[in-house]
């Protein structure tokens, strides 16, 4: 037998959606986590409620790298429909468990095989009811898998009291089962393989926790008060997110609501209310994807026109058009960039990790109302459906930023003298007022036409032309306001430029290349319009690779577009199948280009 | 809490605010001459004046349309936003929960309404916003020039379109099937019962419709067709003689209401509508009623005007939202943002 | 007095709109095109229907030059409340008509001025029924507008007899109202200014015509057989138009309609009905502008992916948002361009002349079905509601390319065999059948989700891939089908790069430019993706000059992309306020660059 | 003009076109066990089956949900079209005018198309075209794991919802009143009534709603609701005893319907909608009576199923547009292309 594996592998789950197994599989990856081991876990789901194939993966790695793989050391083999493809997974000298009433031949020679008897051992339970016997079966191969790999049993109850919320009766069914499951294979299952589990302490101090719930709590934290939303994968659990914490965080002194979430019939009404909102001066916000960010396309001119603060989270899947509904991209940037009829400009947030998109949850709404003007922040499906380690979230560390609001004493100061669009402070944003300010002098007219620096309809050419310089010289100044790149590096000649959940791939793929000689240096792009920074970043390497998921380069595209005496230097690493990007392929890619 | 101008001179006359009626007015029209949506405006005008509503207390909203661009001539004084084709309702609806003293008064056409926005329309009506939705209704596209809107009139010939082969929306209908609060229809040759109703539907809280007819004086204004002066007169049968009483005013019976069927509906704030039946017997809060009496109006082509619906009790986005008393919008970040001590307990709840 | 100028001035009167005076404007702009003297003519109106400012400007132009030009030499002042404005805006030495009702002021000296008592003249008319006398009126100003610069009365009548249909009641009131507004000035100005016309023959054989109706006419010609449509402005005319002619010349043997139109509830109806239609085999459009745009999003997005032919014709106006309703713009093109989420791709078309808007409205069709995609056909406010010269339009130089369908025979050829989205043939275009195919293997079934190769849902990570990259195939296929750039040059150093309704102004400013010893090569873009030949063109050239209506340089940005490593030689020469461009702008911002 | 593909072995049984039941089915369902969804699914299959109708001369459409999904669970030999969300009736509206001999049959969700899609919903009743409407009616969006739609019921409690607020939309009283020439309700749990209301929508000529009630098992079967199994079983109240009756059949009586009071309904293709009234008198050619039926049964809270409204006078969409008798998608360069001589008459009418 080969020397042992520790905390250096990957596990498939191949099972069908529907059936419970989720429970099952973030058990398994929650367990891992309280073992102190870096892990991640990654749900690969069709678009439908029930009955079709689903993938879970979870990677295990002491070093931290927690990126996909594409190699599978363990396969866990429950769905007969998938079982011959999942079988064929398997790394050379990898191990399947199988759920024995699957009857497919198993003709590979080179992998260690332990059958399952699922059904036999939950049904010797006598305490599990016949009509949960499915669903807890799910937990008997956590308890097999946890034997056989050195899975700290007592991490697993762990994980079911956080999973039903201390509640004891399903907690000790499903720990029954597991432990029932982990007996037998004690009793029957030799072990042959070298794959082990082994607790460390990496993940002190560290939670665990999806985008879309971070984002939400992050928005809670920044004062969201209103949130005009429509289901949609993989944003939905944003807003749902919302619907659970709120009441518990933000009730008024007589127990009521300092906010309102609607569900409205369809995303233009979505984000039609969020402009409504944001102009009537709450912070306010909507989350959605693909096919719901195309309908908000006339509104996001408006908001961009008439200069409203909201904020649109963009959970990104793949498209175009209905797409993939359950697999991630990042090809929504170039839309964004350019969404709406006439010439606009976009601001668009872009969180690298879980708790950046607590961060961005709470600052896009100062950035918002600083600039008046939409906000989108673009996460995606692998961040906001899938379970990440993180630092715990932490409190806004500064007051919240209302922008350039006028109430009813400053005007009377002014004596009423002000302009919705006018620019005082020659930083390109005006000064604006809200609906319920009593003021005589206060209100404007809103519009989506032409208008004057006192908000009058205009269509004189030379306001016009005023007008949309002034709103290019807003997105200027929108640079000091929006996040800074992260750069990590110490003077390579090779630069890797890349945003949101690619981090870790990208990570990895950077130790990898430093193994090959290939030393790098990395920017993670936070935000567009580009910071002076990223523009430094490329003017002090020689290379600058762009790696991003989508098939157009879209990123690429755009630093190019503002760098183009310095264009030659960059290179597209773009790729999208759906699937969150692995190391192994951004360093080929890398690799063959820089070998050439 | 409203900071009225100071009226210029004393002779100008004042309403108990204390604001005079150019206080209500906006700027000039740029609408046709004879444009029904004049008439209408003048009407919120003088129902506003009439009703001392401070003009800082309403925010106005409006889409796209001829119809739509009125807000810029009525209440000047208000917060307006003139918004996107058929969008209005819910740019409304993220509006209204800004500040819940605040009364939302908005425009619509036809087109506006009935064709690109009926979505948005019928899911308003389910919100019950605080907010009078008055749809000024023509039949056709004022503002492209006269293509017809989906409450043209069947077998209506206009110039470029030929003519027209689909069964009318009824704005009434569908806001009544929709479930709101307040349904009304009236009649922009009608400007006494358009302010009665207007103060009416002002002091009712929920979402208030009113269907006027309104003619297009350029596009759509033919004798034989309803959205004409012409047919609008010939065949308009009032269901009821409004009065508008408002709160705390000594309540009795006005000359031309003592005989008569008379019906007095309480709306919240202590005011009544008074309600001189003309078809007695009718009864404005049964929904079935206002369906049956559409209907039959329908087939006896008669434009029967007035009253249609009212309930009184529905909640309203406010209420169903169980919203904080104090105007949201004024909230600062010792309301908005959870105290320090829960981010712990945040994290607590992650795994 | 200064010497004669004959045939190049331009004209503008102010007057206000919904007062009948464009019919007596476009009497003035036909009636010196009959006298064969090359004209143009722009309304510029605002956005409402009756009793705003409105200017028509006419130029006249022997040389052929028919931009707009800023300089007014004649004005005819008819509305007070622009009255001071319309005065100042004359060149020194120029004209003014004026209503002599207006009281106001006329404080310059440097100008000719023929006051015009235009409703006594009316009045002295007894046929004139008193309700029509404010329309007849407009005549008057004609009639001494004629008599002054020496404009042909009978092409006067020939142009009412045409704007009339021939109908001799209105056409003899309006007549004579010119002639008593001819005689009236006869007896009582004198000539004192230098401006004149003189019949030519440089319009011989040519029409007018505004591009929407050229549009609509050619894709009548195209076979057009389905319309969803909204009305907006400046889109409304064109399908208005096919209303209006599709009865005339598209009836089968038994008199019935082998065409549909539909005036939806909105716009993404509008799109969305394209999309079936034309999926079910007819040849599709609809015609939108800027906020319809928009709105058609998702459809445009779906459409490409699932590969739907239709023809969208953008007539674009000022955006963003509302914008301005009744101004013209180029700025639609980036939009367009990522028009919905994910990666996408975009076929436009670009006329650069009312005969080309015919044209286009007929290839617009080959193209689409060819390619099985959406084709945008970006006309704009200036082509889509003006008065054009134009070559007459010419009946299509080839058969309809209806691309590849496959109907019962076929399929029985192959027995059956076939994929939807199966690349047969290598160029990335795979075969089509329609609904009413009655062959039992015919059906496909289609979605926006992601399909393989024979239409079936897949989830699949390579067959996406494929699946994609095959589009991006098609889409290099495209450039074979679009119509190519023309190029006018001869070597020179200096290329200028633009596409539609600047065409005018740009071959001005390109002959200022040689008077100035510039000489420049022009190559007028047709469609996007670029051919082959628009490389060709910027290799050729040591500057590139890329003339746009937007603010932001759209078309530059897309040829940078395309053109990286010559991307320092295109400098952007990008404008709009709403305006036609004049010559002099061009001129002015390329001289300056050429002179720096 | 069909192709019936040859029938495998002498055994399977076939119907008068010469397909076996397998020849309508699609692929296996992807839905859970249970839903409604699936055995309306088996309903249309069984419907197209009986009623020999050739599965190539069937376009079906649908939106996207769980619901919408369903079409490539039955007749796999025809075209379909899995469209956009809510808007299904604006790709059926463009499809249906390229082969007119082609019928449409389009499922769609509540959401789909009392939310998202209210408004393509309501102008599509008003074209009249000649196509199947199924709402398959589960109160909730089933794909996207369980939010309220619009026709939720008010005081429903779901898991991460919270309580429903809203006034529920009754899909068909919106139908009723934008004109639909065919309204009908059912319910999942009544297998026969559905198949019997499906026949007699396919056989009539223009738009055909059926709001069939759809239990979601997953996400919204709870008793003590409408659109859950129990509830509908509990609270059905059928209208009619159904019976279609095809055309060229001979018109008996069956034994069951010898008693009681029975009303035929004769549809344009010869065929006949025999009704035994249980509620007698009531009226399906009534849209007042429609409308008053639905409004009590609401009051009542009864699922009132059954054949609704029937207007078989109303032109279809084809013939609004007065078009060709022949496909227009087999139509060549020489219907299309007006002849080479017009272009000179056209430039003539150029200036
Ligand atoms: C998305 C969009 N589509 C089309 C238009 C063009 N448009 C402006 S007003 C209007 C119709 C207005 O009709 P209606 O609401 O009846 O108002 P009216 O002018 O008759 O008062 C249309 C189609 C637009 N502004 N936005
Ligand atoms: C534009 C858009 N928004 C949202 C979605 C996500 N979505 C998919 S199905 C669905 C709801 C479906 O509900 P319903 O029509 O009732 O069908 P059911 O699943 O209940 O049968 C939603 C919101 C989408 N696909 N497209
Ligand atoms: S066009 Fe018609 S609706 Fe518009 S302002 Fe004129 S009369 Fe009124
Ligand atoms: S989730 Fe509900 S609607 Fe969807 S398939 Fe399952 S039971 Fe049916
Ligand atoms: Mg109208
Ligand atoms: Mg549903």
């Amino acid at each position: 037998m080969t020397d042992r594996i520790v905390n250096d592998f990957s596990i498939t789950v191949g099972t069908v959606n529907g059936s419970g197994s989720s429970t099952a599989n973030n058990t398994i990856l929650r367990a891992i986590f309280k073992m102190g081991i870096p892990v991640s876990g990654k749900n690969l789901f069709p678009s439908n409620i029930q009955g079709l194939p689903t993938w879970y993966t979870i990677r295990v790695n002491k070093d931290g790298f927690t990126a996909r793989r594409d190699e599978r050391e363990i396969v866990i083999a429950i769905n007969p429909a998938s079982f011959e493809k999942d079988v064929a997974s398997l790394v050379p000298g990898g191990v399947l468990f199988y759920e024995d009433s699957i009857k497919a031949p198993i003709t590979r020679e080179d992998i260690t095989v332990y059958p399952m008897p699922i059904k036999q051992i939950v049904r010797s339970d006598p305490n599990v009811p016949s009509n949960l016997r499915d669903l807890v079966g799910n937990m008997v191969y956590v308890g097999i898998l946890a034997q056989m790999i050195g899975m700290d049993l007592e991490t697993i109850r762990a994980a079911l009291t956080f999973h039903f919320k201390g509640k004891a009766k399903p907690v000790e069914l499903n720990f029954n089962a597991a432990s029932a499951g982990a007996e037998w294979a004690k009793a029957n299952l030799e072990k042959k393989d070298p794959y082990y589990l082994k607790a460390m302490s990496a993940t002190n101090g560290m939670i665990m926790a999806d985008g879309n719930t971070a984002a939400a709590l992050g928005a809670i934290y920044g004062g969201v008060q209103y949130v005009g939303w429509y289901p949609i994968t993989p944003a939905t659990s944003l807003a749902e997110t919302l619907n659970e914490y709120l009441p518990k965080l933000r009730k008024d002194e007589n127990g009521k609501a300092t906010y309102a979430i609607i569900q409205t019939e369809d995303e233009l009404a979505a984000i039609g209310s969020c402009v409504g909102a944001g102009w009537a001066g709450l912070r306010a916000m909507t989350s959605t994807s693909g096919p719901g960010l195309s309908l908000m396309t006339e509104f996001a001119g408006m908001a961009y026109f008439a200069e409203v603060p909201l904020v649109v989270w963009d959970i990104v899947r793949m498209g175009p058009s209905t797409g993939l509904p359950t697999r991630t991209s990042q090809g929504d940037l170039s839309f964004v960039a350019n969404m709406g009829h006439g010439d606009t400009d976009a601001l668009m947030l872009l969180p690298g990790s879980v708790n950046e998109c607590f961060q961005f949850g709470w600052q896009a709404f100062d950035i918002a109302e600083r600039l008046q003007a939409p906000v989108f922040v673009m996460s995606d499906l692998d961040f906001g459906m899938n379970q990440w380690m993180t630092t715990p979230f932490e409190y806004p560390d500064r007051p919240m930023d209302r922008g350039k609001v006028l109430w009813e004493q400053d005007l009377e100061k002014s004596d009423g003298k002000w302009g919705r669009y006018l620019d005082v402070d020659g930083d390109g944003i005006p000064y604006r007022t809200l609906p319920g300010n009593r003021h005589p002098a206060s209100s404007y007219f809103t519009r989506g036409t032409g208008h004057d620096e006192y908000a009058k309809y205009s269509e004189e050419p030379q306001v016009w032309i005023r007008m949309m310089a002034r709103l290019k010289k807003k997105y200027e100044t929108a640079k000091q306001y929006l996040p800074k790149p992260v750069i990590d590096g110490s003077g390579s000649k090779v630069g890797i430029i890349a945003f949101g959940s690619t981090e870790p791939a990208v990570r990895e793929a950077r130790a990898l290349l430093a193994e090959k000689g290939i030393q790098t240096d990395f920017l993670r792009l936070r935000a567009i319009p580009f910071a002076p920074e990223v523009t430094d970043f490329i003017s002090a390497h020689e290379t600058v690779y762009v790696v991003e998921m989508n098939r157009d380069a879209q990123l690429h595209q755009m630093l190019t577009l503002k760098h183009v005496p310095q264009a030659s230097k960059l290179t597209a690493i773009a790729f999208n199948d759906g699937l969150p990007p692995t190391a192994q392929w951004i360093f080929n890619d890398i690799l063959a280009k820089e070998e050439k | 809490m409203a900071q009225p101008l100071p009226v210029a001179g004393a002779n100008v006359q004042v309403n108990l605010t204390g604001l005079s009626r150019n206080d209500y007015r906006g700027a000039p029209s740029t609408l046709c001459q004879g444009c029904g949506h004049n008439s209408i405006a003048s009407q919120i005008i003088a129902a506003c004046y009439d009703m001392n509503i401070v003009p800082e207390n309403v925010v106005k909203f409006s889409g796209i349309g001829c119809s739509s661009k009125s807000p810029t001539y009525f209440l000047g004084r208000s917060f307006g936003f003139n918004s996107l084709h058929g969008r209005m309702p819910s740019i409304a609806t993220g509006a209204l929960f800004a500040d819940r003293t605040v009364k939302g008064i908005s425009v619509s056409g036809d087109g506006d309404s009935a064709n690109i926005g009926i979505g948005q329309f019928k899911h308003m009506m389910r919100r019950n916003a605080n907010m009078l939705y008055i749809i000024e209704n023509n039949g056709v596209y004022g503002l492209t020039k006269g293509q017809f809107s989906a409450t043209a009139d069947i077998g209506l010939t206009l110039k470029k379109q030929g003519t027209n082969e689909y069964t009318p929306i009824d704005i009434c209908e569908e806001a009544l099937i929709a479930n709101a609060s307040f349904v009304a229809r009236s009649f922009a040759g009608n400007p006494k019962q358009v302010k009665e109703l207007l103060k009416a539907a002002l002091s009712h809280k929920g979402i208030a419709v009113i269907d006027i007819i309104s003619p297009c004086v350029t596009f759509n204004n033919q004798d034989d067709h309803l959205h004409s002066y012409a047919w609008g007169k010939d065949h308009e049968q009032p269901l009821q003689e409004i009065s508008y009483v408002p709160p705390r005013e000594e309540i009795m019976l006005q000359a031309d209401m003592q005989d008569g069927d008379i019906v007095e509906v309480a709306l919240h704030d202590g005011s009544l509508i008074r309600l001189k039946a003309i078809d007695p017997g009718y009864d404005a809060t049964s929904k079935l009623a206002a369906l049956t009496m559409l209907e039959k109006a329908r087939e006896e082509n008669l434009l029967v005007t007035g009253l249609i619906y009212i309930d009184e009790k529905k909640p309203d986005m406010i209420a169903m939202h169980d919203l904080s008393d104090r105007p949201l919008n004024r909230m600062t970040e010792s309301d908005l943002r959870p105290a320090r001590e829960t981010i712990a307990k945040i994290n607590d709840l992650m795994f």
